[in-house]
């Protein structure tokens, strides 16, 4: 028995309930955005939202996330509140790091999500030694890496997955070939068949799989976790999706590239499909999704309104948190 | 004579030097279709087609490391880093290869290369977007660093940039892209590594590099204001350093304050500041006073960007302290 | 009181530290059962074990990238990058994560790392693994980066550099792994960011760091011959850097030599002046100098090296033109 | 018909002559090393010689090397004479770049040799741009990069592949997989099968081969020229052999390995392997092979003669060529 067919109803809907809330969320801020509501600009995961909730839901506390700047919902399976993250997009004191970095790279160590960086890549060694401090602690924790298309070019890429083959280290990639790195092609910066085939020249296996199929994601997951714990080490994970917006919220949607792809991959877009799934199999009724989006709806009004209500960044902390607090038998000497 | 913004004087560089030479090419992530992030080189492709501009994979140690063997092989790459950020990942191909490979071949072969990049704050754009990182390539001999602050600086300098044999580090600051300023229609070049005394003044210098240039000039204009008169030096390059321009200017101050949007310790006004300490201390009628960013990551946001980066009222302070 | 070399007092800063708290852990290129390419590491395998210290695939970014990670978790990494050349490509793990992770988290989670780097010219190795990098690293808010210059320093700095929460860069001449010197076998900690005043004396501050520190010492003994009393200052960190040892000094002797072994544009040493420049301009009778390498790769071979690297006789001349 | 085929009797001569003028440097200047006499630190390539001739031999003057610290057959059968390399080593200004720079990274210009960089791994990045300034001149040369499976570690490795497979452009990646990075043993540093499998991920073929097999990586890589300059793309041939001295003359062969593993590889010498292969197959003679020896052996004599008479490096040439000469309506202000 597969893993997804061990999910109860009750996790199904809580999938669905996920998917929900990310897009309205994503949707929300990017209408925040056009009208000029917001300091962050958005760079929505529309259409890729299958992707992290099949990957993280299932996961520990204390298994690690590194999302890539377009992996939102992780931040939301992870459990950061929804009002912390709007007020990040508002760049609030009570967002991320009381409001002196962008929240799409945030980090919450209780969590179990690790700050990524804006260098696209770069985060992918950063989740690799977080993997091997788990190896080192014999711990039997792991870390899910989060990255696109465009990062898997990187060097870190490459430095990461040899590392991690190596020391066999629990890890799982998650590649999340949207179709795009920025307005670039994936057939214009990779000649490849597809990424997965990249795993075998680093030891461990390599799927491409739906990633617009919350389940199948879960399913493949959930087996490279079981690996990764029993210390058989890392997977490689491409999940083919696809951006349905622009980069970010500067580009319109049909920013080199014609409507017709997108509305083709709108066709297939995995919440719809989920909803369409569970009402097909009974899980859920047309009232109960009518009750989730306005749920959904209720709890992204109040983020916005809390976010509102919250205070600016403190001026005078401009300086603060440059480096952690330490003795000064240790160091002396700081000035900011 | 014509206003255009620095954007489109960079582009026109460009073109110009496409034009002139066929060896020049363009690449970078999402430069041709697209026309760059920052749309400096859009339209590009319609004209020269896709050898000679074209995007890259999401890459730069491998474009500025092509740039380097495209270079060798006589080409002249301009390559576009996004963010000059991003030296990080494409550092060693900076300092370890094309700042020495004309040294390593014993002046056989040069690497005649640009680097493209934007630096700088803005508020949306956080930590990993918005450094200036001018001081993390000033102690590479072999390196070029050019820094315009205007449109007119901007189109000279980098057709220089395009045509030395030398590779040039050419930093463009993502908030001057839509500054606009006087670009004659005639063909010219600004040569690198001498200084610009943007606004003449006798009694402090103050040397700014990139935008701190635009707020230089707006603290003496409020400074004039008040009956202080001050010089305002742009460096247009940190290397070459144009210490005689400097050095004539404290002459005839004896006051000198440095500006630079990077933070203050570790950054390059140490370098201006070392050279009149060294060659004109004589001169000095007071301390030397630098202004920069503090010791901090560049925050994210209008607020806190607008408390980091240096402000007219910063450098106005600054002049005070030098009285 | 007991002598022995850098290497040794380095590697019993890592043995103790990796004694008294489990989670320090060393990990880098051909360190473990080779003991690392200068042998600093030698022997630790057999009593720690593979799990403590263990070498990697030949992958610097991964190395200090993975570092940050396993700091992020509550490990103690101690990274080995053999040539501090190599920082070029581990330059964005350096810069943007480890230096930026505690301000990013808003303070949750800081990377207590240490990445040890063998720096400076020697005769065989060639521009590529020579280099005195500091300065690329000196503008990058929340590193911390020491230089020793004897084995009670290194040693005593190396402990303070893996029990700090926060990520230091420990430049360790490759010159003076052989070098002896008087070390405690008393448990003892040197706090990062205090210079030390190698040699007291009153007419003349020279400011030096590294292998530089033993030249300068040798310059003050013979310009002591002359009846010239230099006083030399060991910074031991230039991040963070002790301005009050330095002012305190130039207040005594009104006169500043700053050595470093990178070339002196761009170099370390401008930030020095600088503080002086604006903190005790009143104080100097002389310019301040400045004696480092020439603006030039490092080159190979004996000959060109001995010219290349600032020597005694440099500083003297440096310390005479004070005069 | 192989390529390897098509060669004369009198090519397969000259190709044993290189394999054994390039083992009689090594082993002369690693004499010479360990008696103080040269100021240069030898990194020995003996066992290795096939790949580098193999590569090399059929090259055009105008196709360039990239050659690694290990090369050191491709600078003679590229053209750079026996009394440059020698002088080099010692350190004389008649050496690489007038002894300012060691030689194990010294480039040729007109002989198509690139310059390297001590930085393993990072020529890769800059072979893959002469392959496309060739494309761009749309000259139909090609570029050889050296580099061995260390190197294949390096995140360059993988910047370089993919942009070259994106582009398809002329270069053939020569992998020289000879057990070691230093000390550390590939299986320490490898999870995979083969370095090859790994050009899949970039779009073009992959091979493994024979490196201690001259004639094989001749054909592997006249195959892949053809390609080449074809315009159908790059090739990765991952050449197998073995380092059968330390990494260098500092280490002693049996550093961090059993000697017994030296001593087979030895038992597949690629040059005794050519040798009686010619004997048997009569192209050469026993007495062929003496005057070879003593051939050779004359050659590097000279070359040691030649280099202890040269000139040391010019001190006043210090600061030299730090910048190439540039007009003053350019630049200004250039200060050593
Ligand atoms: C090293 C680096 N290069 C370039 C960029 C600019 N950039 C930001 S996102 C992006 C595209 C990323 O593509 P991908 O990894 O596929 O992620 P996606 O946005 O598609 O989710 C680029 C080029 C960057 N932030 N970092
Ligand atoms: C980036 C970098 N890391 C480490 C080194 C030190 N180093 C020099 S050679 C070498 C091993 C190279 O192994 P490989 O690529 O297999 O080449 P081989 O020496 O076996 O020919 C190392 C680690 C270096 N020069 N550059
Ligand atoms: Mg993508
Ligand atoms: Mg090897």
């Amino acid at each position: 028995m597969s893993y997804a067919d061990q999910l109860t109803e009750k996790d199904l809907i809580q999938m669905y309930r996920w998917l929900v809330l990310i897009r309205a969320f994503e949707d929300r801020v990017c209408e925040l955005w056009a009208k000029a509501g917001i300091m962050e600009l958005p760079h929505g995961s529309q259409g890729q939202e299958a992707i992290a909730v099949g990957a993280c839901y299932g996961l520990r506390r204390e298994d690690q996330v590194l999302p890539s700047l377009r992996t939102r919902g992780a931040f939301f399976v992870k459990g950061i509140p929804t009002r912390v993250q709007m007020a990040g997009m508002f760049n609030k004191r009570t967002g991320a790091a009381e409001g002196r970095t962008s929240s799409h790279h945030m980090g919450d160590a209780g969590r179990g999500v690790l700050v990524g960086s804006g260098i696209i890549g770069a985060s992918i060694t950063v989740g690799v030694g977080a993997a091997l401090a788990f190896r080192l602690q014999r711990k039997d924790h792991l870390v899910v890496n989060f990255f696109g298309d465009g990062a898997a070019q990187r060097g870190d890429f490459h430095e990461g997955l040899n590392f991690a083959g190596v020391f066999k280290l629990p890890v799982i990639f998650v590649l999340e070939n949207n179709g795009f790195a920025e307005m670039t092609p994936v057939s214009k910066h990779f000649a490849g068949p597809d990424f997965a085939c990249r795993a075998e020249g680093y030891g461990f296996p390599g799927i491409r799989l739906d990633g617009n199929d919350v389940l199948a994601v879960y399913d493949a997951v959930q087996t490279a976790a079981a690996r990764a714990r029993a210390g058989e080490g890392p997977t490689l994970l491409e999940c083919v999706t696809y951006r349905q917006r622009g980069h970010c919220e500067n580009n319109p949607i049909a920013t080199c590239r014609e409507m017709s792809e997108v509305e083709a991959w709108r066709a297939r877009d995995p919440i719809a499909r989920m909803r369409n799934d569970l009402l097909q199999r009974g899980i859920i009724t047309g009232e109960h999704v009518a009750t989730v989006d306005a749920e959904v709806g209720a709890e992204i009004e109040d983020a916005i309104a809390f976010a509102e209500e919250s205070l600016p960044p403190a001026v005078d902390d401009l300086c603060k948190d440059v480096y952690a607090a330490e003795s000064s038998e240790l160091v002396v000497g700081r000035r900011s | 004579m014509r206003e255009i913004t620095c954007r489109d004087a960079i582009r026109e560089a460009l073109r110009e030097e496409m034009r002139r030479d066929d060896s020049v090419f363009l690449m970078g992530e999402d430069i041709a279709e697209y026309g760059g992030i920052f749309k400096v080189t859009d339209g590009l492709l319609a004209e020269f087609g896709p050898d000679r501009i074209f995007d890259t994979p999401l890459s730069e140690s491998a474009i500025v490391g092509a740039a380097v063997g495209a270079a060798l092989m006589g080409m002249r790459p301009v390559a576009e880093v996004m963010f000059a950020d991003f030296t990080g990942v494409a550092m060693d191909a900076i300092v370890n290869h094309a700042a020495k490979v004309n040294y390593m071949s014993g002046g056989e072969t040069s690497a005649p290369l640009v680097v493209r990049m934007a630096y700088g704050a803005g508020p949306r754009w956080g930590c990993h977007h918005t450094q200036s990182v001018e001081s993390w390539l000033a102690n590479v001999p072999g390196l070029t660093i050019v820094m315009p602050a205007t449109p007119y600086d901007a189109k000279g300098l980098l057709k220089a940039a395009i045509r030395t044999p030398n590779p040039v580090i050419f930093l463009e600051h993502k908030l001057l892209y839509g500054k606009k300023g006087d670009v004659p229609e005639a063909e010219y070049v600004v040569p690198i590594g001498k200084a610009d005394v943007k606004r003449p003044g006798d009694a402090v210098t103050i040397v700014a590099t990139g935008l701190m240039v635009d707020r230089a000039l707006g603290a003496a204009r409020s400074l004039a204001a008040d009956g202080i008169s001050a010089e305002v030096i742009d460096l247009r390059s940190i290397q070459p350093l144009d210490e005689d321009t400097i050095l004539a200017s404290v002459e005839k101050t004896g006051r000198l304050v440095i500006v630079h949007e990077a933070p203050v310790r570790g950054g390059f006004g140490g370098e201006v500041a070392a050279v009149v300490a060294t060659k004109a201390l004589g001169y000095l009628d007071a301390p030397i006073q630098r202004v920069g960013a503090p010791w901090s990551p560049v925050p994210f946001g209008q607020i806190l960007v607008d408390a980091y980066v240096p402000s007219e009222a910063d450098i106005v302070r600054a002049v005070r302290a030098t009285r």
